[in-house]
């Protein structure tokens, strides 16, 4: 993995820890509660690529606004939205962030710059690039990232937002999580050359391709990435490699074509995994601290499934609120 | 005869017409397993998430000699293409004078009911309507997806093959034989004296239930599936309301210049008709909202049996 | 009172509103010179010609506490941001559960009679209609343009201005001050007893003089401009309906599924107003065809006062 | 100019200018009717751009398919269209390439392999790529051409369709004819890079740039693509820079607001006068076969006036013909 630890504070690189297995455990216990039937609808899984949410986020302030995808989870997290309302939206209730109107591929948190998750491929990339004009028209040095996939970025509005991006240097970061599918079809069948970063130069921004599941070298691709943008020096495409472990979706009897072998020589590369190594090889972390992570978040999350079950469903008649602004 | 579901019966009539006809290949983002298996790559192509592309190059193609089938899987997947469908598909046969012609196929799954939340659940083919230049269709039973999709595979326009999402795994009788049915043509679901009910897909079966409950109260519903949506069968829908004099329409879709309202339209509008109708017109659809994804929330917005019955009997009390 | 056209009257509250409230600005792929002038190149945005992104570039500046406004020019150029005005502006409001407001403007003019052929000549607005989601008018004088683009840009919802081709150099007295028109308020634009029309822009005016012809008749008619579409101001269009008992409906767009088919629901299906309906609905659109380029195949296109004329007269006539 | 011409038999060199003339006389006859109110509607005058369409055009054969925009006419005429029906269209007769249906912005002639001028910017793009697509099908090495502008290659089927075609490896070229405005809004404003061909990088094919206004070399780079697309090599990007010497539509009083000494640099290198130019001097044509030329050309386009005339404006009832195929 990336060296970077140097420059980090150690509780940093602890919190990273933190909120990459507070992602892959949310989705663990998100997976149980929809087979079960608690969560309804479909459930797209991040596990595997957790170090590109955590990575990105890390070099985010609170001000800086991000935009999901389908695959929502693991950004909500690491921009810090609440488990809390997380679970209640998934649970389809009231407290949830979206007061159950949204679900699993809708969840957004506004107070925390998350301009949430998006149902249509490629459908975010337009309305983060806009809250990138906004921070530029503000004139405060934030900054704006676009999450999106490798099939999205086969996608017009890609190709529409890096251009107006780079003409008009908006503080933007296009990270592209290339997991090398779309749903069942894969990268190499559907894109011309492997890098998707290699698009950048026809733009004449950088194009910087890293390993995904290295959170320190996605943190220090997206650090370098946000100075250039708060300083005006215009957008970066950062593409990071990664896989997802489970099916596109969560469900009973999905097929998965993936080649198994290739599945796990990926798994063999957990992003979680390896961070936690480093930190114990470099002495920040020991395995009864590991631990003690593990039962917080275990712990974060009975509360959050406690609180979503505590709160009521919607009454019928709030399907009809919220159509217009008040 | 077999008993095939409905998403079977639709694999099978284009199974059916690719078997026939070499020019016939079909483009979307993930490929239906049995037709790749049997056609191959070269003929059921996987495609970039570009369904403006797809749906362009579906339109060229097919003016270039080839009947592509565009598959934008779910309805909400095609609004990235509808600059393709509104300003090239529907009116590039028109503007050029009818010099060659365009025959190509799209598919789009419609409905609620999954919990999948507004993006997901969408029932817009009034929206399709409304534009000159395409044909459309939405069937309720296995046996008229299949008859349905093979005409509408060799019709030289383009043809939307709308799908109910919620009705794909439904089963119904399919014969074994080549069938077609004609688009344009409604079918009576069930014959009636006291009230007409147009029903769409779902709501087809919906209406059947309530038309059942009726029945035993001495109340006879007639129940007529249009199943094409263009061109739309408004003489068999005149001809039921000047028996019955009473209509209730019922769609998924939400009411605003939907389906339903021209439906309504195409029935006051006719004087015939209009003479006979001895009660205002009842529309039982979505409620106008985007579709939420809580099951309390979702059921209240979708019509069902109990809001045709209570539609129906609100007319009769007139 | 001055006398202005209704782009005058239009670009007018747009200036206004930039002028009061720093947080708006503009984007179009041609930017128009005053207010490029007035307000210089960081707040009128020249753009390219990618219209998905302005659009979803406006929605994301809206939730971020911008108030946009986007000009897609012609309704023909927002087909291809079609994804982002029915998935994304519509809905994402409504699928957050409200947690942040989406104040964006859209502009789009529509209409025909410029020999601009049928890319270039569409009145879809019911396909927007019939998107739950979003506000949409269209005005028909430079009075009501100006008064209800303002009340737009103050509104905190996405709001179309659909804006008629034909009108634009169209004059009329607009107020020195500042004044708003609320949104979901028809307009009696004439009073009469004897047969309502319902019309939309350039046809409020043939409705106008269609209605002068025949008062020499003796015949009285009520012409309605609803202004705004979404929502309709439901509640006037009935009540005129049941004090004439006779309704047309005159709309430039083909009427399949359209405005026309809307009011026309909106009227039968109201149990008091369908109680005094004298004589079938009639609805005098254009046909249901792409709109063709040669003068005399576009004219027989369009309605226009003669057709409303015969229209009327044929009502009158039962 | 490129000195090409030893490659090309004299008589097609000949047919080059003869063709570009045409284009221009047509359009100039085509302006002057429509300020003259004989034709509606709108026109968009390619003049000045006539070597990109017939440098292009002279590499293809009969049945290889083009798409144009709506600055159409160039197109048409370089691909072998017939101006009789072609005039007749602008003056919205029966004997129109669209039974007056399409007007300027919608003349195709299938027949030819011309698959229409197209109204929305970038239109054409994802058709012409579907033409390539059966060309590829077909399997007999035809190619297609998707002519377009500065303007469209922003938008978003620009680059969906870039990275099909070289995934897939489609024989098609794109053309972007890049004269530096779309509308009233420069390109340097709309663009981060002033070549267009820069993007061609991102799909692993090659991007060329030519001088649009030198007809051979644009011949060369579009007979090195068609070889190439043929060949089963996949698609290219050629950029032909140039420039339009009028408005962006004609219209009395239609402001045009770029630089006046801009507009007569490019005036100056004017492509008809070049090559009329490069081929007396090489011998192959003097001033009376020029003239010969404008003779016949002249010929050819009252000719073309007169059939408009004597066509009869459709009847009304023909509005309701070929809404559907029969
Ligand atoms: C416009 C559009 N087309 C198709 C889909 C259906 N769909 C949902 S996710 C998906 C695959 C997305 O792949 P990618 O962008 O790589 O993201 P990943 O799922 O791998 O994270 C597809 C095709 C969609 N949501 N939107
Ligand atoms: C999608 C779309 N948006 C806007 C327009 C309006 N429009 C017509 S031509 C044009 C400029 C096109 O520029 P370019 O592609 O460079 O072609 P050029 O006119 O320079 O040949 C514009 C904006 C349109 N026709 N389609
Ligand atoms: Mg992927
Ligand atoms: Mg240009």
């Amino acid at each position: 993995m990336t060296n970077l630890s140097p420059n980090l504070p150690p509780d940093k690189q602890r919190e990273m820890l933190r909120k990459m297995l507070t992602i892959r455990r949310f989705e663990e216990r998100a997976s149980d509660d929809y087979l079960a039937g608690k969560i309804y609808g479909v459930v797209h899984c991040y596990i595997g690529e957790e170090a590109a949410a955590v990575g990105v986020c890390s070099a985010l302030d609170h001000g800086d606004r991000i935009i999901s995808t389908h695959r929502g989870h693991g950004h909500c997290i690491a921009k810090g939205a609440d488990l809390k309302r997380m679970m209640a939206e998934l649970y389809g209730r009231q407290a949830g962030y979206c007061k159950g109107k949204g679900g699993s591929m809708h969840i957004a948190d506004f107070d925390i710059g998350m301009l949430g998750a998006n149902g249509i491929v490629a459908g975010g990339i337009a309305i983060v690039t806009g809250a990138g004009l906004a921070a530029q028209m503000e004139g405060k040095g934030g900054v704006a990232v676009s999450f999106f996939g490798d099939g999205a970025s086969n996608a017009g509005p890609f190709h529409e937002c890096l251009n107006i991006a780079a003409t008009w240097k908006l503080p933007m970061l296009y990270v592209c999580e290339n997991n090398m599918y779309a749903a069942q079809t894969p990268a190499a069948a559907t894109h011309a050359l492997s890098d998707v970063a290699s698009r950048a130069a026809g733009y004449g921004i950088p194009g910087v391709v890293v390993d995904g599941n290295d959170v320190f070298a996605v943190y220090q691709a997206a650090h370098a990435a946000v100075e250039r943008a708060r300083s005006g020096g215009g957008p970066t495409l950062i593409e990071c490699k990664t896989y997802r472990w489970r099916a596109h979706t969560e469900r009973r009897g999905q097929p998965d074509l993936r080649d198994r072998a290739e599945v796990e020589t990926w798994m063999r590369r957990d992003p979680i995994a390896m961070l936690a190594q480093q930190l114990c090889e470099q002495g920040e972390l020991d395995s009864a601290g590991l631990q003690a992570m593990e039962d917080e978040i275990a712990h974060a999350l009975e509360a959050a499934v406690a609180f979503a079950e505590a709160s009521p469903f919607p009454l019928p008649d709030q399907a009809v609120e919220d159509v217009f602004a008040s | 005869m077999r008993e095939l579901t409905y998403n079977e019966a639709a694999v099978e009539a284009v199974a059916e017409e690719m078997r026939r006809d070499p020019k016939i290949f079909y483009m979307s983002t993930d490929p239906i397993p049995p037709l790749l298996k049997e056609f191959g790559p070269q003929r059921i192509k996987a495609t970039p998430i570009a369904e403006a592309a797809l749906t362009g190059m579906g339109i060229g193609a097919a003016g270039s000699g080839f009947r592509p089938i565009v598959d934008w899987r779910q309805v909400t997947f095609c609004f990235v293409a509808m600059d393709q469908i509104v300003n090239q598909a529907a009116k590039i046969h028109y503007m050029f004078g009818g010099q060659v012609t365009f025959p190509i196929l799209f598919r789009a799954s419609v409905g609620g009911g999954g919990r999948i939340a507004a993006q997901h659940s969408q029932s817009p083919y009034s929206m399709f309507m409304n534009v000159a230049g395409l044909k459309m269709y939405l069937p309720s039973t296995p046996y008229d997806m299949k008859g349905l999709l093979k005409t509408a595979i060799r019709d030289n326009s383009p043809v939307i093959s709308f799908e109910s999402g919620r009705l794909m795994t439904s089963k119904g009788q399919v014969p074994d034989e080549d069938y077609t049915i004609p688009l344009g043509k409604a079918d009576v679901k069930r014959e009636g004296s006291d009230v007409t009910v147009v029903a769409l897909a779902w709501l087809v079966h919906e209406a059947l239930a309530a038309a059942e409950t009726l029945a035993d109260e001495g109340v006879s519903v007639e129940v007529i599936d249009p199943r094409t949506l263009v061109p739309l069968d408004a003489d068999a829908i005149r001809s039921s309301v000047q028996k019955t004099g009473r209509l209730l329409i019922a769609d998924e879709a939400g009411p605003t210049a939907g389906f339903s309202a021209e439906v309504a339209a195409v029935v006051t509008e006719d004087a015939a008709t209009f003479a006979r109708l001895n009660a205002p017109v009842r529309r039982v659809c979505a409620l106008q909202v985007p579709i939420p994804y809580s099951p309390v929330l979702e059921n209240h917005v979708f019509p069902d049996r109990n809001r045709i019955l209570a539609g129906i009997r609100e007319l009769l009390a007139r």
